[in-house]
């Protein structure tokens, strides 16, 4: 099935889309991938092993509800742990959907057409994920989940919308929401054409309701077309401005190593960052196990490598701003951070994280890297870790001592702890593998216009 | 409200005088039935089908005394499993069907819904203390001092404010055995009338009764007659903790027994040799010396301030307050004793001093003699008997008799030297001369010494009869056991230390069909089923035959103690005629200190929950009792330190075996700043085998290496590190200030040179009640009308605080807290409202040690407020940071964003929803937090809303001192003053505008209302510094 | 190529999406119904009760004060429920073997007591406190209603935050002279009839409601709308 | 299939490729014909622009949803913390506009985002499922290589035949009558 990369000769960079494809060989290739009728042996493994991490997830937020938020490791001072730090990270992952799908769509990236739907698909299973933990870490979710939104009640309390949770709360569903409807619309035509491939009339009737009865009409295209751009000039704003509202989670506290005013920044990137890591992650083995080389090529991964080299400097300016700054306030609290950082107790995961996160991404400077997937794959890993780690040392390390030494404290993180994060990945597996099975995984109609015949000639 | 106080009238029918009304019986029953959970105890336990059902209906626990109806019966079920209730839905579910029982005649004094308070007495150990107790609907909910008695002027300590759950204990002795089987009062009765009648016909030969300290002149009177009756009958005192040194010692300086009474307002240097008079309760009249003492240190008019010298070999809050501490082995108190009494010219010759020593003495004595009767020396209960003496004879010398220190004739009924009273019986019980042994109170099988293996004698009495209120290692070897009152359900009397008496109330029926120490020995004077109430009665009116006794009788127990009973002071002159030879100290050897254990004393107190975890005063560890050794050696044989990198709230300390004489005992250690060389501090109290389920499993048992020959003091214990760990529980986590200063301390010179030491910086510049400088905000009192008409402070002073913890127990007392148990608290997770922080600065060997209170400090910037997304936690118009439990949600971000760490999170379902009796003790006013619920100290709102709502039923203000917050009221040394800073006469006002007051991390613009006082320390100019090593 | 959907379709396609929008704002709607219904609040309920105890007839029939049975509500939290004692006071002498007060007889005699329903019923994290609303001329009437019109005790009022709030955001609507306080026939002043005050005759409740709260000295609405008011 | 009985919808030419398509729209457009509409299986701006559909609305509704979500935002939040239940929250303003943005800006994003979706769709008459131009034998191809001009029969000059003339001057590779 895979068709080996080959690597252009140097100076030429290698084709957005294989040679040779036509409107048919492009439909029957990414719509066959849906509607065979025998499902590839791998998908089954890979979905049976996902489902049963769902299945540890659901147990393990049972027994949270049952027992409370004490199962987990967080204590006084840290009272934010691991369910923060996913939440943080998941969301993170969540940014580079978007970003593909719409900024890159703005600037007129051809090449972002074969990978913004599984990308968008990415970025909603994300959310999800990541939705799910700022709701359970309370104490009371059954109420949270109606006292955090402006709901009229008996009380004639409302949220307090001064703090930053509360913008949270509306950035992450309309996130969502806006991504959800992008993804959406995206997906029409390609139903329509999953509508008039479909063998059986059951299949039809289903893509058909889906397609609400799209049928490529020059008007309904010329609307199509501006909602879409609308739609990418509004999420561009929203997705820098989510992770800058989860950055203020941090920013707007009092605690050494959060309050700073260049978190939003530096949170953005590091969302992009991840992003494309885990885009590469999904990518990949995607284009492998499908056979896909001629739709994402290696111009793909070497463009998202290079984003990735990108932002992961950006990060790495960020760090060390972190501690230029907590040296240059000279203000005792934020010096006593950067110490802590440097050789604190948990300043193993700080060093880890900066091999993580800086050091083994520079190896993207390398032409051989960004040309080789399996490579490229282990590098996107590594930053994925890191990028946890990063959440983890802002998260932990900056609670566990901050002004009253007599108050200092230690966090150790418990086995319910990660069930829930393993969980989480497991959930996000299997929605993304369902979502492969069920709808095309690349945008057929867009990709029909990267080929040559798709031009009017005069 | 309300529904806290209509159902209660069951419990009162549990205290009308008249016995056993029918729900009395349902209450007993339930209680007997109560297999009580572990306070600590959490959701998995109780996951019951019907009360999952119910969950929705209910956000809070129902309150005490609901219980007694069966509907809420189930209703607790319920709650106790609604931690996962889907709580505080309560806006659109149903509540249920509640009953509401009226009573049937009510008792006039009562008006349901008010507390009413009555003055009693702790007795403690041969001293009292004098006692007013809140009681809602005649529950008793809450203890404090009574004002009006010289022993306690309003301050109590935590044994006070914690025997209240005592009292309420699901693990007390409730039913009377016979060898383990359940048997009626009634065959108890004859068994022991038969009893009676066969000892009196042997003159009550073999007839011996074993009693810890008295101080009750009733039960001394109802003894005296049982003597005349039983003229062979003897009566044994053992108390472990017990006053032997200073018996002893006042015999070989006066020829007799008599309690020296100090008077340290009239002291301008005071002296402790090994004494520990600022620690707590086992130091007679702690709450009124350390009140007195610590006037000395307020600085609120002119420079002037005592001077506190501390020679002591086992660190302690004294040591911690002292402007010279002198570090000694337990064995060279005595020596420096006598060094000081030589050169004040008594008659003494001291061994050898080292130079510091010596040179730390030359300066002491130059400092007394300058203040001849205005200084005072105190010798420690744990010091020998020669000590005592020395001390006696040094204030002889100084003149200070009759100024600073008087004596009067014991307090205790019949004193006697327990060390030798015990040995005796257990010779007689072993020559089988003992046939007959009532034992009241007390577990001599567990805390006996170790020697004189009092069980193996045991066996040879024929009966053995024990009153207690709990079953323990003793009753095992028990015939008869039967369950003694708590001093709140029995009338009784008792002197406090300065020997004035007071009439005990009890403030409820039995709870158990306890009986009394009195009732006990009514049997021997033919008064068997006599109450109590008429023992005492009689006593007291045999001693006012001419007074016309009821309104005499009525005012002593309305005031709460006897007018003028307190002793005269005697005049007597000490004279050292021979001391004991100064016993020859091997340096090298290892020297052991046995001390009652700073909160559960000699184990008394170990199935008490709060005390079990409240923090050790220096040590901060919980749950366990630790063995205190100096860093030196911990370093030497490379245990870990204090100072080192990780914070440690939970530990694996290693384990250290310790031999003394040949017996063997397994401690973990602690590595206690200031602790002598070569020495190690054991606790007394712990790992006992047969306690109740909070006790269970605690601490080690350090009687088991506690002879008879060195009760307090001894030498040559052989120590080696095993390669065992045991968890221990700390609360803090870090004992440095890292330079951060949240303690502000000069000595009196810098003080009196730069009066604004404390906040010379002009972000610390105070600022109060909204008067604010500069600021983006609003200016709430100004522009909003808030904090208009009260505002209210507080303010603790860091000069007075002598980390007794007191406040820490009684704001739990107060507020309801919960308990969370070993396993939490190493978590990080404990509940307590006001910490107290420790910090040692400086030499490890001989630190500078800082006590601070830190309760919440009311920001009028809370930083917590605009981070909570539901608004559970915002400022109420006075000021307030109110903390709305049945709005929060639990996303902890208040507690994160807050730089004092003062809030607290209910992770579990902490509160205890169905053991009985625990909801009878609530206090009613104040909200059972659920689960996942953050909480956080209110100035004791409850207080403040009551005071108002009395004031404005008046039309008139809230008087300043109206309000007393809990652990403003229980603080021995006034440490902790509240009121309202817009009233520019009232106390916390003046205070805070001293130039001594301070903002903690003033630089982050918080603007607290809790503000501190700076320390200052008065060191003696001619020694260098306020630390020497020995 | 063959339809795959009939023409009907395409009404039917749209009018789904009309009915879910309309469906869900209807949940919407019947809950805010439902969580103020009397179903939720027990409002207008009348429980069962051991004894068919009749405030009408007490109150109105007899004219009994209230503080003849409700003895603490002047001076206490709680306004108190007549111990048995209370009402053998009279019926001791009257209806003494109406088998109606048979389970008050029982009680007098057994010690045992009266088992009542609750009918006000706050949640536990509410402190109420009726001795100072009384004192600073709330009536009776203004939370429990016309009291003295009910054979069977029931709610009146929801008793739910909001409604606390009205009276606390203004008083002035609610307040009347503290010797009124009781007086169940009382009526707020009006054109027709006006409520003399310290000699000034006063014809609107606002007016009234104003100078009551001077001469009371109640705290700001500001005041008695901080959370800690009621809850601790 | 064959042109049945009863009225029919309009004539339909299949088309090999996109630049045929254009210039057979422009021919219709050119003689005139007005109701007509092209399908192709991607969006082709020349196609719309030959039949003169390149102008819509979509833009003026987002400005209007986001404006909405603007306004509606900001006067929820004012409304809630100065007028509903003013709290001292930390001694911030009751009015702590700066803090409002956020949530502001949030509000406008989503109501922009749903007059866009929602507003395409209902302009496009969609959901459609059932439509005239399925009949087409040869239509399920529109979404996937071929591209369809189709000219309705309500226009005008529409005449079975005339129509057909002008469509067969283009070359498709077939014509066929739509049926209703």
């Amino acid at each position: 099935m895979a068709a080996p990369d080959i690597l252009p000769p140097k100076g030429v960079r290698p084709p957005i889309i294989g040679p040779g494809q036509t409107f048919g060989t492009i439909t029957d290739r990414i719509a066959g991938i849906v509607l065979t009728k025998h499902t590839p042996v791998f998908w089954v493994l890979v979905v049976a092993f996902a489902a049963a991490l769902f299945g540890m997830l659901q147990t393990a937020v049972a027994y949270l509800l049952f027992k409370g938020t004490g199962i987990w490791g967080i204590t006084i001072p840290i009272g934010w742990g691991f369910a923060i730090v996913n939440f943080v990270w998941w969301i993170g992952i969540g940014h580079a959907g978007t970003l593909i799908s719409a900024i890159l769509l703005l600037f007129k990236q051809t090449w972002r057409t074969s990978i913004n739907r599984f990308a968008e698909a990415m970025t909603i299973f994300a959310v999800m994920q990541a939705g799910l933990f700022p709701l359970i870490h309370t104490g009371r979710p059954w109420l949270a989940a109606y006292w955090l939104f402006p709901i009229p009640n008996t009380m004639g309390i409302w949220p307090q919308f001064r703090s930053p949770l509360i913008w949270d709360v509306f950035a992450v569903s309309t996130y969502f929401t806006v991504s959800f409807l992008f993804w959406g619309i995206g997906l029409i035509p390609d139903f329509a054409t999953l509508r008039d491939s479909a063998k059986t009339l059951v299949v039809r009737r289903i893509y058909g309701m889906l397609a609400m009865g799209w049928r490529g009409s020059a008007k309904h295209w010329n609307r199509y077309e501006t909602a879409y751009m609308l739609l990418a000039g509004l999420a561009t704003p929203l997705v820098l401005s989510v992770h800058s509202v989860v950055s203020l989670d941090f920013a707007v506290s009092v605690v050494p190593g959060w309050h700073t005013t260049f978190f939003p920044p530096y949170f953005v990137a590091g969302a992009i960052y991840s992003g494309f890591a885990m885009v590469l992650m999904l990518a990949i083995p995607f284009r492998y196990l499908y056979g896909m080389q001629d739709f994402i090529t290696l111009r793909h991964l070497q463009n998202s490598a290079k984003v990735m080299l990108a932002t992961g400097m950006i990060v790495a300016y960020a760090y060390g701003l972190e501690m230029f700054m907590g040296w240059y306030s000279q203000d005792k609290y934020e010096l006593a951070m950067v110490n802590n950082r440097l050789h604190g107790p948990y300043s193993f995961y700080y060093y880890m994280l900066i091999l993580c996160n800086i050091l083994i991404p520079q190896s993207l400077w390398l032409n051989s890297v960004r040309s080789t997937p399996w490579k490229l794959f282990l590098v996107a890993i590594v930053v994925n870790t890191g990028m946890w780690l990063e959440r983890f040392v802002i998260v932990v390390m900056s609670l566990q001592r901050d002004f009253i030494p007599s108050s200092w404290g230690m966090y150790w993180f418990t086995k319910w702890d990660m069930m829930i994060f393993i969980g989480t990945m497991g959930f996000f597996t299997l929605l993304f593998f369902i979502f492969i099975r069920l709808m095309p995984a690349i945008s057929i109609f867009e990709m029909r216009t990267l080929i040559p015949q798709a031009k009017v000639k005069e | 409200m309300s529904n806290k106080s209509d159902s209660s009238p069951n419990l009162i029918s549990a205290n009308q005088i008249k016995p056993a009304s029918l729900e009395l019986e349902a209450v007993r029953k339930k209680l007997a039935e109560a297999k009580g959970p572990k306070y600590w105890r959490t959701l998995e336990e109780l996951s019951d089908q019907k009360a999952f059902g119910e969950l929705l209906e209910r956000e809070f626990p129902r309150q005490a005394s609901e219980w007694v109806d069966p509907v809420s019966r189930r209703g607790f079920l319920k709650l106790a499993g609604a931690s996962m209730a889907l709580a505080g839905l309560a806006g659109c579910t149903r509540q249920p069907l509640e009953q509401i029982l009226p009573y049937v005649r009510q008792p006039e004094q009562l008006v349901p819904g008010k507390p009413i308070f009555y003055a009693t007495a702790m007795p403690f150990h041969g001293h009292a203390l004098p006692l007013l107790v809140e009681t809602h609907e005649f529950r008793p909910t809450k203890i404090e001092g009574n004002p009006l008695h010289a022993a306690s002027m309003g301050a109590t300590d935590l044994f006070a404010q914690a025997s209240i759950l005592n009292l309420y204990d699901p693990d007390r002795s409730t039913t009377l055995t016979h060898m383990g089987e359940l048997r009626p009062w009634g065959e108890f009765a004859m068994a022991l009338n038969s009893e009676v009648r066969a000892r009196k016909a042997l003159q009550g030969a073999g007839l011996r009764f074993l009693t810890g300290a008295v101080s009750s002149p009733a039960f001394g009177w109802q003894m005296k007659t049982v003597q005349q009756s039983f003229p062979q009958s003897k009566w044994h005192r053992w108390d472990p903790v017990n006053r032997d040194n200073m018996r002893a010692g006042s015999k070989l300086a006066f020829g007799g027994y008599y309690d020296p009474i100090y008077k340290f307002e009239n002291a301008a240097v005071v002296v402790s040799l090994d004494a520990d008079f600022l620690s707590g309760a086992w130091f007679p009249g702690f709450v009124r010396y350390a009140r007195d003492f610590m006037r000395g240190r307020k600085l609120e008019n002119g420079d002037q301030m005592n001077r506190l010298y501390v020679a002591e070999s086992s660190p302690s809050t004294t040591g911690a307050k002292a402007d010279h501490r002198l570090v000694l082995r337990p064995s060279e108190v005595e020596n420096i004793a006598r060094g000081l009494a030589a050169k004040l010219g008594v008659a003494v010759t001291a061994g050898h001093l080292s130079g510091d020593q010596q040179k730390w003495i030359d300066a002491l004595a130059a400092d007394l003699m300058e203040h001849k009767g205005k200084c005072l020396v105190v010798p420690g209960e744990f010091q020998s008997p020669a000590v005592h003496a020395l001390t006696h004879a040094i204030n002889g010398a100084l003149g200070n008799i009759g100024q600073t220190v008087s004596y009067i004739d014991p307090v205790e009924v019949d004193p006697v030297e327990h060390g030798q009273s015990i040995r005796e019986l257990i010779a007689d019980m072993n020559a089988g001369k003992v046939e007959t042994l009532i034992i009241i109170g007390g577990n001599p099988a567990y805390n006996t010494p170790v020697d004189l293996e009092f069980v193996k004698a045991l066996d040879k009495v024929k009966l053995r009869i024990q009153f207690s209120s709990y079953k323990n290692e003793t009753t095992d070897h028990m015939h008869w056991h039967v369950p003694e009152t708590h001093y709140l359900e029995a009338w009784s009397d008792a002197r406090s230390y300065d020997g004035t008496a007071t009439i005990i109330q009890p403030m409820i029926m039995p709870l158990y069909d306890g009986k009394s120490a009195h009732e006990a020995l009514s049997a021997f004077t033919d008064q068997l089923g006599t109450s109590s109430h008429e023992l005492v009665q009689t006593y007291w009116k045999s001693q006012h035959p001419t007074v016309d006794f009821e309104t005499w009788w009525r005012t002593a127990v309305h005031d709460g103690f006897v007018k003028d009973s307190a002793s005269p002071a005697r005049q007597v002159t000490p004279k050292i005629a021979a001391l004991p030879a100064l016993p020859a100290a091997d340096p090298g050897a290892i020297e052991v200190s046995f001390r009652p254990d700073p909160t559960i004393y000699d184990g008394a107190f170990i199935n008490n929950a709060w005390l079990q975890e409240t923090p050790k005063p220096l040590s901060r560890n919980t749950w366990d009792n630790v063995a205190m050794i100096s860093p030196a050696m911990a370093k030497a044989w490379g245990l870990y330190l204090l100072n080192d990198e990780n914070d440690h709230q939970s530990d694996a300390q290693r384990i250290l075996e310790v031999e003394f004489q040949g017996r063997k005992v397994e401690v973990p250690y602690w590595p206690q700043p200031g602790h002598p060389d070569n020495a190690i501090t054991l606790f007394l109290g712990y790992g006992q085998e047969k306690t109740g389920r909070v006790g269970a499993g605690t601490g080690y048992d350090a009687y088991k290496v506690r002879p008879s020959t060195a009760q307090y003091i001894g030498a040559g214990a052989i120590i080696t590190v095993t390669n065992r760990f045991w968890d221990i529980a700390v609360t803090q986590g870090h004992f440095s200030m890292e330079e951060r200063e949240p303690v502000k301390v000069a000595n009196l010179e810098e003080f009196i040179k730069n009066k604004n030491f404390a906040h010379e910086h002009p972000d610390e510049e105070p600022k109060d009640g909204g008067d604010r400088q500069e600021s983006l905000y609003p200016n709430f009192k100004t522009k909003e009308n808030f904090y208009q008409k009260y505002a209210w402070g507080m303010s603790i002073d860091l000069n007075s605080c002598v980390g007794c913890q007191a406040c820490a127990v009684a704001c739990q007392a107060e507020n309801n807290i919960s308990v969370v148990g070993k396993e939490q608290v190493q978590r990080g997770r404990e509940m307590q409202w006001i910490r107290i922080d420790s910090y040692y600065e400086g030499d490890p060997a001989n630190p500078s040690v800082y006590f601070q209170p830190v309760p919440c400090m009311q920001c009028e910037n809370a930083p917590c407020e605009p981070v909570c997304p539901v608004g559970a936690t915002v400022h109420s118009t006075e000021g307030l940071n109110d903390m709305v439990y049945n709005r929060c949600v639990g996303t902890r971000y208040c507690s994160n964003n807050c730089p004092y760490k003062v809030r607290r999170f209910n992770f579990f379902l902490f509160a205890d929803y169905d053991t009985p009796s625990l909801k009878l003790g609530r206090n009613p006013d104040v909200t059972v937090r659920s689960r996942g619920v953050m909480e956080k100290c209110t100035y004791c709102i409850q207080r403040i809303t009551a005071a108002r709502i009395a004031s404005e039923k008046e039309d008139r203000d809230v008087r300043d001192g109206e309000i007393k917050t809990a652990c403003q009221q229980v603080c021995p040394t006034e440490a902790i003053v509240f009121g309202d800073i817009n009233n520019p006469d009232s106390r916390v006002r003046k205070i805070k505008d001293g130039p001594r007051r301070y903002d903690l991390l003033a630089e982050l613009n918080t603007r607290p209302r809790t503000t501190y006082v700076a320390a200052v320390r008065n060191p003696n100019p001619k020694l260098a510094s306020g630390t020497e090593r020995a | 190529m063959a339809q795959i959907f009939h023409r009907s379709a395409n009404t039917l396609a749209r009018a789904s999406i009309l009915g879910v929008v309309l469906l869900l704002s209807a949940v919407g709607a019947a809950l805010m119904e439902f969580q103020r219904s009397p179903y939720v609040t027990a409002q207008h309920i009348a429980p069962e009760q051991p004894v068919p105890f009749s405030h009408q007839h007490h109150a109105a029939g007899l004219g009994l004060d209230c503080r003849y049975c409700h003895t603490s509500v002047e001076d206490s939290s709680f306004a108190g429920i007549p111990p048995t004692k209370t009402c053998m006071n009279c019926h001791a002498q009257i209806w003494t073997n109406a088998p109606m007060l048979a389970p008050v007889r029982y009680s007098f005699s057994s010690g045992q007591s009266l088992q009542w329903t609750r009918v006000h019923d706050l949640p536990d994290f509410v402190y109420f406190n009726h001795s100072i609303h009384v004192n600073k001329g709330v009536g009776c009437y203004s939370c429990h209603g016309q009291v003295d019109a009910m054979p069977l005790m029931y709610e009146e009022n929801t008793l739910q935050m909001e409604w606390c709030l009205n009276c606390h955001r203004e008083p002035e609507k609610f307040l009347r002279p503290k010797e009124k306080v009781f007086d169940m026939r009382y009526q707020q002043p009006s054109i027709a009839h006006a409520v003399e005050v310290d000699g000034k005759s006063y014809t609107s409740q606002f007016e009234l409601g104003k100078a009551l709260r001077q001469k009371y000295h109640l705290r700001t609405s500001q005041d008695i709308t901080s959370c800690s008011t009621c809850h601790r | 299939m064959k042109a049945g009985p009863g009225p029919i919808f309009g004539l339909m030419a299949e088309f090999e490729t996109p630049t045929e398509l254009v210039h057979a729209a422009k021919g219709a457009y050119a003689a005139g014909y007005r109701k007509m509409d092209t399908y192709t299986p991607y969006p082709l701006e020349e196609a719309a622009e030959a039949i003169g559909a390149h102008h819509n609305r979509v833009s003026l509704i987002v400005l209007i949803g986001a404006m909405l979500g603007m306004v509606g935002g900001y006067s929820l939040e004012y409304w809630v913390s100065v007028i509903a239940y003013p709290i001292n929250s930390g001694g911030k303003p009751f009015h702590s506009w700066p803090a409002f943005i956020p949530v502001t800006f949030e509000c406008a994003i989503l109501g922009a985002s749903l007059a866009a979706v929602f507003g395409m769709l209902a302009l496009n008459g969609l959901p459609q499922p059932y439509h005239p131009v399925f009949n087409a034998p040869n239509f399920v191809r529109a979404s996937k290589d071929r591209f369809f001009l189709c000219i309705e029969a309500q226009d005008p000059r529409f005449s079975p035949s005339d129509t057909r003339k002008l469509l067969e001057s283009f070359q498709p590779e077939e014509i066929t009558e739509v049926p209703y």
